[in-house]
């Protein structure tokens, strides 16, 4: 019975249980599914971590190249994100290019990154005006369910805080870049930007960390990345309006999220270093 | 090209109606000198892999000034079309599409409410049934602290955080964020305060614009 | 969207106007529609009206490096887009014969015809060059649109500026726009593509043909030439015959018309830069005309914020309250050296039995409104099956509950002591 | 212009040729047995391939079919190695798409569309070598593919550049004299009725000479119709000699 409504009368099945301030799969409407964490399992990557928050699993591997900084700035690294959305992780996406979903989610996190200013660029400079690294960060989804927007952020953090650059010196007679894999620095991060997805079900609930299918059934999704105790995006793309106390609301969410997920990964980085 | 004004104030606004004659509907909005182009078409055919049965397939395009279509740009064209759907009451046109295209014409700073104010007064030129009007405002804070409304590009390059907020105009709640730059909480607040005042008078804008266009004369 | 196909009397009646020596809009036969010019604040921009035909031009420029078989001249881009804006058949992106046809055309038109001096634009010979960029957009289709968008490259060619640069040694400096004045394009010339449309076989001929003329007409010639008289390119579209003395007949045509249009670009361009002198107001915000009751102007608007400050305070307040409140159930559980878990909301099935007996969660923790978990049936996962570092998660039961009972157990965990010792077959990676 | 003599004080061109005379032009109809209509033409160094298939019913997307008259499909490859410089795409880059609308206007205006309404006709042409003048070569190769194949034409269709150098307009003008930087008018005419079915101009060439280049090439575009009409005219007696033997 339960599960014919859910089939035809989907919003009605989640109204019932949202009434009753809890979700269908037993949550409550401010918690997170599980977060699992797991950092540096890529050993060909410079920095790797794979995330899960609940079924929704991103991992996240970067690699390291040497580059040629722009003229304009001769002394800034790059970073480039990008997510992959494959066929493999839900069966709304094609192969083949990069869909809409895709570019959207990786113009996200560059945003994440560039506002929580969690790397400094500098920090990437070998020799100014000749050469720098830039580091690739390919988030890769494995199954999409729901709020993976999230999970990208979170995965790319760990493998920054993971990620390990050798010893590279230009010689000054040939010129030739001569690297060192004994020495590694272990590269700086300064910020831990933290991303907390609502959804907003039927104008007035507001509901934490959504699966698939509240995110297909919510009017409204808002995005709140914070970093420490500061702000670093809030992103509403359009849905239902929202009060300024619901608003208010997600932010003190956000910050609460915050101070578990950077505790998370602190923790576990730790562990691996132990 | 950018008059001095306190940080309390809004530039001035100059907008065109139904200038284009092929579309349905089309604005033309400057905001200083921020100028876009909007025009829209619909409801009309849609393909029929996009078509959605109970309601209108909204599709936003946007076009930069300089080069082809960028991600960056891809995740504004979301955040607009998002923002335009909430607004269009889509369930009266079943199985129709709804085409919105903006053109870059000026960034002077503020672009992105331009953006937003520009497809808003286009849908109410082609008379497209909405929930309410939506109205947005940028504001920047200062690396002291201070917040200017409608920054120009000079006031966005020297800020610390740009935020830019989407209100309605029944109860002016917040429809659509966006931000750049991190800020504190409190921060956050008075922004959203005085973004919300300034949206006001942006509402007030689109009225006596209409009121001026269904008017005789001059 | 598709557009609407013109109606067979509406043809008819087009023709006949044609036949009887007149134009639906009420032009004479070689008449212009009004052209209108507008600058925008950016140098290089420029939006150019051919009656209701608008079409938008912007120049830009980047340093690259040039191309292989001319190490010593700069390179030119030109790109015409047929925006959905200008047409609801027009597709973004994609481009169409009509758009193909068009690039070329413009592209034959100013870059083939060398109006523009490609060896200035070289830095350094074979290393830096100048790449111009020319984006032209149509705004709105209402006929003619080669004619209005050559106007509006060559216009925003000329008004462009670029950064100036110094070379010394091998040091390449790009002055910004504030230190050095930018300097203008070295253009020798300014070609200018006139269009003739023509009707019953050659027999009736029309310069700037609207949309609807368009429509209707056997074929097309165009003609691009300079002040000079000379001829940049030239084409005939559609498939109609025609004769030698109709060719030249149309090229004397085009040659007066080309000098009425070369003094309005200038004209255009001499107000721009008096405007811009005399530090008068300019730009698209100036050129929209107020005086229609299809325009709206305000003046800066002073936004109010006495009582946004008063009311800021009281939410500030509120505030305070809601901290420090539940602090308890952020406890982290490192299961194995780097992998780390937080919070147990939600289902789950990568949590996953070997049996095919149902696992049933006790909830853990006694909260508040967890009624109870439902059954679930765990499903086997397994990914990267032909990866180098080919991984399995595997969790059994004994896990399961284990994890299970972590975040729920006093505050106390001892992290060590929970990792999984080596007989329990915990979260392990097996590499094959 | 990159130093080069294109027209010596003795009227004599790079390639040895007077100012009014064509490069050798050899031709072949029905070189492929599979296609309706064939034929291979050398003119100078630039050679050219032309098949024709049909009249036949529309193939792909019914929504092309005209009702009115028959839709005229055309393909203009350039093969990789046709050029100096390795070729990358033989076609669809937007030079060839140029091409290929170009030969379907040319065709459209000539061939008697009427006479086979809701059908098609595909028009192949593909360029083996490239020395200039590629258009005039694949449109003269394409003319006595159509006649090859029997499809009725109004006339011959037949296609002659010119330049201009030092005052003096020079015909059919090779790679050599393209890339010079002067002048190149392209025409396409009947010749029987001498309307112009196709012009194109590129680079700079002052109005007053216009008429002058045109008629150059208007007389290269008959010289070229004497050629190719003997062309015809030999393969038609060959082959209706065969068919005598045989019977």
């Amino acid at each position: 019975m339960a599960n014919d409504l859910k089939t035809f009368q989907p919003k009605e099945y989640y109204r019932k249980f949202l009434e009753k301030d809890v979700r269908p799969d037993g949550r409550e409407l401010g918690e997170c599914r599980s977060t699992v964490v797991n950092i540096g399992s890529i050993t060909t990557a410079e920095g790797s971590a794979l995330v899960k928050l609940g079924n929704t699993t991103v991992i996240c591997g970067i690699k390291a190249e040497l580059a040629n900084p722009k003229a304009d700035e001769p002394k800034n690294g790059y970073i480039v994100p990008n997510v992959e959305l494959s066929p493999m992780c839900s069966a709304q996406f094609r192969p083949g290019a990069p869909g809409e979903q895709a570019q959207v989610l990786s113009q996200f996190v560059v945003d994440v990154l560039q506002n929580s200013e969690c790397v400094n660029l500098q920090d990437l400079c070998i020799v100014s005006g000749k050469l720098v690294w830039m580091l690739q960060c390919d988030m890769i989804c494995l199954d999409y369910d729901g709020n993976v927007a999230d999970a990208c952020v979170l995965s790319l953090v760990s493998a920054l805080k993971n990620t390990c650059l050798p010893k590279v010196t230009v010689n000054e007679e040939t010129q030739a870049i001569e690297t060192d894999d004994k020495i590694t620095n272990n590269l700086k991060v300064q910020t831990t930007p933290v991303s907390t997805t609502f959804a907003i079900f039927d104008d007035h609930f507001v509901i934490v960390d959504p699966t698939i299918e509240e995110e297909t059934l919510a009017t409204g999704i808002i995005t709140i990345v914070t970093k420490e105790k500061k702000l670093c995006m809030v992103h509403k793309p359009g849905g239902t309006p929202l009060k300024d106390s619901q608003i208010q609301l997600c932010i003190d969410r956000a910050i609460e999220r915050s101070g578990q997920a950077t505790k998370l990964i602190d923790e576990t980085q730790c562990s691996l270093d132990r | 090209m950018e008059v001095d004004r306190t940080s309390h104030e809004l530039r001035p606004m100059t907008c065109e109606l139904g200038h284009l004659s092929r579309s349905d509907g089309s604005a033309t909005l400057t905001q200083g000198d921020t100028t876009v182009i909007t025009s829209m078409y619909g409801p009309g055919d849609v393909r029929i892999s996009k078509e959605i049965i109970d309601k209108a397939t909204v599709e936003v395009t946007y076009r930069p000034k300089i080069g082809l279509p960028k991600c960056s740009d891809k995740l504004k064209e979301r955040l607009i079309r998002n923002t335009c759907e909430t607004v269009i009451l889509s369930g009266l046109h079943p199985r129709t599409g709804i085409d919105i295209i903006l053109q870059e014409m000026q960034n002077s700073g503020s672009f992105l409410s331009c953006c937003i104010n520009s497809a808003c007064l286009a849908l109410l030129d082609a008379s497209i049934p909405l929930k309410y009007l939506i109205a947005a405002v940028t504001c920047c804070i200062s690396d002291k602290g201070e917040i200017t409304l409608d920054p120009d590009l000079k006031q966005e390059k020297k800020s610390v955080a740009i935020l830019t907020f989407v209100f309605d105009s029944k109860d002016f709640n917040v429809v659509t964020v966006s931000t750049s730059g991190s800020f504190s909480n409190e921060q956050f607040q008075s922004c959203l305060m005085a973004c919300r005042e300034a949206s006001k008078h942006v509402i007030t804008f689109y009225r006596e614009s209409m009121l001026k266009k269904l008017s005789k004369s001059v | 969207m598709r557009e609407t196909p013109l109606s067979t009397c509406e043809r008819d009646f087009i023709l006949s106007v044609i036949a009887d020596r007149k134009r639906i809009d009420g032009r004479q036969t070689y008449d212009y529609r009004k052209i209108k010019i507008v600058f925008g604040i950016d140098r290089g921009c420029c939006s150019v009206e051919l009656g209701k035909t608008r079409v938008l031009a912007q120049v830009s420029c980047e340093v690259t490096e040039p191309k292989q078989t001319r190490p010593t001249d700069g390179i030119l881009f030109m790109n015409v887009e047929l925006s959905p804006m200008a047409c609801p058949s027009f597709e973004s992106g994609r481009l169409s014969d009509e758009g193909v046809e068009l690039n070329r055309l413009l592209e034959r038109c100013i870059k083939e015809s060398r109006c523009l001096d490609t060896e200035s634009l070289c830095i350094v010979a074979g290393q830096k060059v100048w790449t111009i960029r020319i984006d032209i957009h149509v705004l709105n289709q209402e006929g003619n649109i080669l004619d209005c968008a050559s106007i509006a490259a060559i216009t925003a060619l000329v008004h462009f500026r670029r950064p100036d640069v110094t070379v010394s040694g091998e040091d390449v400096t790009i002055h910004e726009l504030d230190d050095r004045d930018p300097v203008p394009l070295s253009v020798h010339h300014m070609p200018i593509c006139v269009s003739f449309a023509f009707f019953d076989q050659g027999k009736f001929l029309l310069v700037d043909p609207e949309n609807g003329e368009e429509k209707v007409m056997d074929g097309k010639m165009v003609i691009g030439m300079n002040k000079h008289r000379e001829i940049c390119t030239l084409q005939i579209t559609g498939d109609m015959l025609l004769l030698k003395e109709q060719v030249l007949r149309c090229s004397n045509i085009a040659v007066v018309k080309v000098q009425e249009i070369s003094e309005l670009i200038q004209t255009a361009l001499e107000n721009d830069k008096t405007a811009r002198s005399e530090g008068r107001k300019y730009g698209f915000a100036e050129s929209i005309e107020r005086e229609q009751i299809t325009t709206h102007h305000t003046d800066i608007t002073n936004v109010d914020m006495e009582d946004i400050t008063k009311t800021n305070h009281e939410t500030m307040d509120e505030e305070e309250n809601q901290e420090q409140e539940n602090s308890e159930e952020n406890k982290v559980t490192i299961l194995e050296k780097g992998t780390g878990i937080v919070g147990e909301g939600g289902r789950n099935s990568w949590l996953m039995s070997d049996d095919d007996e149902d696992v049933k969660i006790e909830p853990s923790i006694p909260n508040k409104s967890k009624k109870h978990k439902q059954k679930e049936k765990k499903e086997a996962y397994s990914f990267g099956d032909d990866s180098e570092e080919e991984e399995t998660v595997v969790l059994d039961e004994s896990d399961l509950h284990m994890i299970k009972k972590v975040p729920g157990s006093s505050d106390s965990v001892d992290l060590q002591s929970l990792k999984p010792s080596k007989s329990t077959p915990g979260k392990k990676k097996k590499k094959r | 212009m990159a130093g080069l003599e294109l027209l010596s004080d003795q009227g004599f061109r790079i390639d040895g040729r007077r100012s009014h005379e064509l490069r050798k032009i050899q031709c072949r109809l029905g070189v492929f047995k599979q296609a309706d209509g064939s034929a291979y033409i050398e003119q100078g160094n630039t050679k050219v391939l032309a098949a024709v298939y049909g009249p036949h019913e529309v193939k792909g997307s019914r929504a092309k079919m005209l009702q009115d008259k028959v839709l005229v499909n055309c393909q203009y490859s350039m093969a990789t190695f046709s050029t100096g410089e390795r070729k990358r795409r033989p076609r669809g880059d937007r030079k060839s798409t140029e091409m290929t609308m170009h030969l379907k206007q040319t065709f459209d205006a000539a061939i008697i569309t009427n006479l086979y309404p809701r059908s098609q006709i595909d028009i192949y042409v593909e360029v083996l070598q490239s020395d200039g003048g590629n258009y005039c070569a694949s449109v003269n190769a394409a003319t006595l593919a159509l006649i090859d194949a029997g499809i009725p034409l109004k006339d011959y269709v037949c296609a002659c550049s010119a330049g201009f150098v030092n005052d003096t307009p020079i015909v059919d003008i090779s790679y050599l004299e393209e890339s010079g930087g002067g002048p190149e008018l392209i025409v396409t005419i009947l010749p029987k009725s001498e309307q112009i079915v196709f012009l194109e101009q590129n680079s700079r060439l002052h109005e007053d000479n216009l008429s002058k280049v045109l008629d150059v090439a208007s007389k290269g575009c008959k010289d070229i119709y004497a050629i190719l009409d003997r062309a015809v005219r030999d393969h038609v007696s060959k082959v209706s000699n065969v068919a005598n033997t045989t019977e």
